[in-house]
């Protein structure tokens, strides 16, 4: 339950006045993303590194977490109807989505093409991709990105163009890798550790990154307070050591940035 | 067999039509019916097909509407209520109980094929008159013996011949204890050698008094339990007296061309 | 008043004493209007409310028009033909292989409608897009050989797994209209002579389609928004083309909303196509037929007796 | 052979002349044991191809016995059956009304088929799980008034995001059903003095089951697998489960058969209940009951005239 | 009216029965039937209810598979082909021949609701016989003005009568040429007036050569058109002669109470 959703008193830590009151911090996550957020098999938590991170940061808030499974496509709708406070998923900060939601940037994400490391001597430059087969999460960012990629060196440049094979998740991209229907995939960098982990030398990056997108936590759009809050904690988790141990741990210091509201312009 | 051969009565008749007309569209179906039938009468309807006879009984029991006109059952006029000089449909309610003081037995017998011989029955006592199901029962077992079934209680129509079956409806029928029984064309389904069955049990509720209006080909029928036969033709009624006088002696051609086909 | 008296020849001559004071009228349903105003209240109350909601109807305006929608829309309704045709033909043959006396015909049939009705078509599809992970060639021995991923592109995939899928639900329909024929058909048509399949196809068939068509009519409605499965193997139907457009301006309702027009557009001519489908087939059947919208106008325009 | 001669009358006692040795044999059919042997072959070698398939089978045993998936298969079930019941509910409700004289009540049918039916349900369903977006509260004025997105749990979204859109499709389905049922049906039981409700729940329901469980049937089978969309709303269900232990291990195909094999055994369950239900309903029709898998046997067992 | 009222022929009989036993189930339906039909020939089958006279008439046209026995038409064993001692069924396309050289009437019609009077009757021709559809339509058309249509041709069967649909019927089976009429009841499920009008047209084939075996109960009509006539009861043929001795002096006790009911 719920007292008048009345937001002007604030509290020692500057979080809205119904999170302050009720101590727990509704975070909303789509597990489908690991090592950010999955499924435990065996615990059927919710793990990853979003996961250490939003602890961190509900600790410095003083408030409990609370984890609230949904699809990626109602996370957005979530935070929008106050079903969750907040939305911290791998989602990339955009400009254009800054139009519907407040981002804050925490986590500098990286794509990276990769092949399966007995074809990886081919690819030595970027135009060695053209007239490939290129399968690529239509999720994700990664699926424009690609789209600018084949724009900048092979359809725009007089190439062969990219043959994409837009793919529902990551992992299904990497199983049209497997059959050799794709010749190429597109994955974060994250994730390209995380399957070395589960696979030692099956796979490997090729090329030069892509851009670096960064994450951000979603929160409702003009609530300046839940996002000032949220904000100031990040800043705190950099401040005091936190935030880099935890991507240093899991392999990602490639992804440190400094925090911001809507950093990524245009 | 019958108490009187002569027509109607002292009394207020318990039916009565008065210049009915029916429209199917723009088919004038019936062209202004006329008829008194009396507590006890038994009244048989002949009449070529398409004449208007099931039309008329349908309207008796309002399962179709009329166009003008009024038909009375004691003193109600059935399915409508005038309100001033207007004839005003009645509310479902009103016609459903109207209805209750009628039975009708169908041609094609339209027993409900999902219900046994009894079920169908106490279908009406136990549903519509909220009748004790172990009476309504009783009284269900009594009904089908006294139209020959005595046997039968738990077949299903389908395990039953057509004359079985037509018995069957009869019981259903009488199971709501009508004043008045409507009968369309009850054995003209049935094999030949079945007619005689169903043809009996209609005999003896004649005999035991009960008001019915049969439409029937069966003319040795007529003749023998009728009170009167009227003689139907594009929508109204050519001829009726005694069976005597139309079946043996008919005035109009129509009547004699159509009789000396059928007999 | 007294009953009529003995016999009496009325006379047959024209016109009828037509007693005109005593026309009947309908049951009046004063129910009805205040149904009416009901109904309609609750509508604006919608309207309004949905109007006024968080969905940005300037978008959705915007997007009504967006050429790769209705491109994903072209797709869409693609599949949905390309699955439908596949279903409905293999749908009719299982039937008749159920219906075989021949106990291995119609286990067969049973065995495929188990299983492809029994798993869900998501997984199917991924099947057959994977089918290199069991078949990694696909050979007319001597003739042809092809990579099987080669063969099995995106749309031979979707369409062969909703289509395959289909027939399985179809299959179950259709054998409810074969068996709603009268028996008696059957026999009328072996008597001049007709041989079984022939009987099938001019006979038993074009009269179970009465039963048929609108269960069938559903299953293509159905269908319509099932494709939307198939973006699972990479073929660009509506919803993923509207997805790719969402995932990248988070305006999942709006979208959503314009893909709901667009699938009610075309569920509209699909039931309209399914009227006059159903209208053919009844042709010569007990039931009358509805008035066609067209009747109906000119039948109200047109003077009609009083009756309701 | 020349002509038997003028009147005779036969003697009737028995025992008959019967010609034992002019007994008939019915066709034979060695297409069938040919048919039998390459149906045979072929799924010898689909078996022998999936065994080799790079599907690890010993993965697919392992989950097969997962707890967490069996929860999720309990969840399926749930939401399978508190969907199909509302969807049956308002399908008899709409199909009843579709078929109502008045056009303002069938109006209202027709135009909630139209919506329901016409949009997809995979938006419906996030529709009601955000129906916050456009009414923040839902009250019952004085009496109840609550947050709607605490009201619309994942489970209530999709138990009627579900179950709204089924009874669009059941309504036809029903409505299919009582224009089976013989007019003379109706008339029937007008007669022995019921009501038009009545008549619709003891003489035309029972009997246009018949027709109505059938594609019903179907239904509830789609809806088993169309329960996986609920995951849209955050419901586990057992295709989501299943997902969240691929994203993390990548066994996609091999998981997703599990889930198959799943499906498979409620998907049997369910039509072994639907064919003793067809059976029930079929009580008292004049097509003849096809026998019991029970009654087959113990026909088998019994000794049998020749017949076929 | 016909040509003989004695027995048959010269000539060896178009059909003959020899033994024929069919069961269904464990009920024997068909106790050994023993029958020869002339060339020419009208054969009127009498009998009960439940009597066997449809399942004889179905399984000369192999509807039915047989127990024991044969039916010879002309000198092939119909639905089977002796081997040996053995009797094997022979292959569809046979039996599809075979019945093409029979028409048989149904008691229910059985039109094809889906197609016109016309369309009906040409349906066998054009499908079955692959006749040229402009000639096979003028044909029916000849047909359907034969048995007194010539103003039906487009009508669908529900807008026809039932003596309207039945004589259609008869059409249809006299499209194909057929050496040897079946007729299952013809005339039962109509009404009494419509009767004639199908009796008239049996009468003129009969009078046309045709062989005929025409199961009835029309007493009137065996009497005036059949050159012997059979009854059946309890699977057997219990009495076959002449129509004066069979229906004026029967032989049999179970003959006699059957006319008396029917009569
Ligand atoms: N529901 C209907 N709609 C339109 N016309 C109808 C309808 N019912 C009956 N008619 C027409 O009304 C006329 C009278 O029909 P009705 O059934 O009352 O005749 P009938 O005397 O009972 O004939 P039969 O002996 O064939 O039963 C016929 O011309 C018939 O076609
Ligand atoms: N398909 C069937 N399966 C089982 N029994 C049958 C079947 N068809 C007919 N019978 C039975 O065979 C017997 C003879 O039936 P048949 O229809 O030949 O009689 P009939 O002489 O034509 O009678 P009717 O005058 O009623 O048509 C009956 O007892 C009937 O119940
Ligand atoms: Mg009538
Ligand atoms: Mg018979």
């Amino acid at each position: 339950g719920t007292g008048g959703a009345a937001s002007g008193s604030s509290s020692k830590n500057g979080l809205p006045a119904a999170v302050a009151q009720s101590g727990t911090l509704r975070v909303g996550m789509s597990p489908d993303f690991p090592p950010m957020e999955y499924v435990d098999e065996k615990t059927k938590n919710v793990v990853g590194v979003d996961v250490e991170l939003v602890n961190a940061l509900a600790k410095q808030l003083g408030v409990k977490v609370q984890i609230i499974q949904q699809s990626f496509d109602q996370l957005l709708n979530s935070v929008q109807t106050g079903r969750v406070d907040l939305v911290m998923s791998g989602l990339s900060d955009t400009a254009e989505r800054q139009k519907t939601v407040d981002f804050v940037d925490y986590f500098g994400s990286q794509g990276r093409f990769y092949t399966l490391q007995s074809k990886a001597a081919k690819y030595t430059q970027p135009s060695a991709a053209c007239g490939r087969t290129l399968a690529v999460s239509k999720k994700t960012d990664y699926y424009q990105q690609a789209v600018d990629f084949d724009k900048k060196y092979c359809s725009g440049a007089g190439k062969a163009a990219i043959k994409m094979l837009p793919t529902d998740s990551g992992s299904a991209a990497r199983l049209q890798l497997e059959q050799g229907r794709a010749e190429l995939a597109i994955q974060g960098a994250e994730n390209l550790t995380y399957f070395e982990k589960q696979d030692p030398g099956k796979y490997e990056p090729v090329l030069s990154p892509l851009k670096s997108t960064p994450f951000g936590i979603v929160t409702k759009k003009g609530d300046s307070k839940m996002s000032g809050a949220v904000l100031k904690a990040m800043n705190a988790l950099v401040k005091n050591g936190t935030y880099k141990r935890i991507l240093t741990k899991n392999g990602m210091k490639y992804a440190i940035i400094t925090p911001a509201l809507n950093g990524r312009k245009g | 067999m019958t108490t009187s051969t002569t027509t109607s009565t002292t009394a207020s008749p318990l039916l009565r039509a008065e210049a009915v007309h029916k429209y199917f569209g723009d088919h004038h179906v019936l062209r202004g019916i006329d008829l008194d039938v009396a507590r006890g009468e038994v009244l048989c309807l002949l009449g070529p097909s398409g004449s208007g006879k099931s039309t008329f009984l349908r309207c008796i029991n309002h399962l179709e509407t009329i166009h003008s006109g009024r038909i009375w059952l004691g003193d109600e006029t059935i399915g409508y209520r005038q309100q001033g000089a207007r004839l005003v449909e009645r509310p479902e309610r009103e016609i459903v109980r109207q209805r209750r003081t009628m039975g009708m037995v169908f041609q094609r017998f339209n027993l409900f094929p999902h219900r046994t011989a009894l079920q169908n029955v106490i279908e009406g006592p136990v549903q519509v008159r909220r009748e004790n199901p172990k009476t309504a029962r009783e009284r269900g077992v009594r009904l089908l013996e006294r139209v020959g079934l005595g046997d039968k209680f738990d077949a299903y129509p389908r395990q039953l011949s057509g004359g079985q079956q037509q018995r069957v409806a009869i019981a259903r029928a009488l199971a709501m204890e009508p004043q008045l029984m409507l009968f369309d064309e009850p054995t003209s389904a049935l094999d030949p050698e079945l007619v005689g069955e169903v043809l009996t049990v209609m005999k003896d509720l004649a005999d035991s008094g009960l008001t019915m209006i049969v439409v029937t080909h069966e003319i040795g029928f007529a003749r023998e339990v009728a009170d009167r036969v009227a003689f139907m033709d594009g929508g109204r009624i050519l001829e009726i007296g005694s069976p005597a006088d139309v079946l043996d002696a008919p005035r109009h051609p129509r009547t004699r061309t159509f009789l000396s086909r059928v007999l | 008043m007294p009953g009529t008296s003995a016999t009496k020849a009325v006379s047959s001559t024209d016109p009828p004493p037509v007693a005109e004071e005593l026309l009947t009228e309908s049951r009046k349903h004063p129910g009805r209007w205040a149904g009416a105003g009901a109904v309609l209240l609750v509508a604006v109350f919608l309207i309004d409310s949905f109007a006024g909601a968080q969905i940005d109807w300037g978008v959705v305006r915007h997007y009504l028009g967006a050429g790769f929608l209705i491109e994903g829309l072209g797709m869409t309704l693609m599949l949905t033909l390309v699955a439908m045709v596949l279903g409905i033909v293999l749908g009719v043959l299982i039937a008749v292989m159920r219906l075989s006396k021949n106990p291995i015909t119609s286990g067969v049939a049973w065995f495929y409608v188990w299983v492809f009705r029994g798993t869900p078509v998501y997984l199917q599809l991924l099947m057959w897009f994977n089918l290199a992970l069991i078949f990694p060639m696909v050979s007319i021995p001597g003739i042809y050989s092809a990579r099987t991923v080669d063969v099995m592109t995106p749309f031979v995939a979707a369409a062969l797994g909703l289509g395959i899928n289909q027939g399985a639900y179809t299959s179950e329909v259709v054998r409810a209209g074969i068996l709603s024929v009268d028996e008696g058909q059957v026999e009328a048509a072996y008597a001049i002579g007709m041989g079984r399949l022939r009987t099938m196809y001019r006979v038993v068939l074009p009269q179970a389609m009465r039963v048929i068509v609108p269960p069938i009519g559903n299953e293509t409605i159905g269908m319509l928004k099932t494709t939307s499965l198939a973006s699972a193997v990479g073929v660009t139907e509506i919803l993923l083309e509207a997805q790719h457009a969402y995932y990248v301006n988070n305006r999942i309702m709006e979208l959503l909303i314009v893909c709901a027009i667009w699938y009610l557009a075309a569920v509209s001519v699909l039931s309209v196509a399914q009227f006059y489908l159903e209208r053919h087939f009844a042709k010569g059947s007990s039931r009358p037929l509805p008035p066609t919208p067209l009747q109906r106008l000119r039948a109200a325009a047109g003077r009609k007796p009083v009756l309701r």
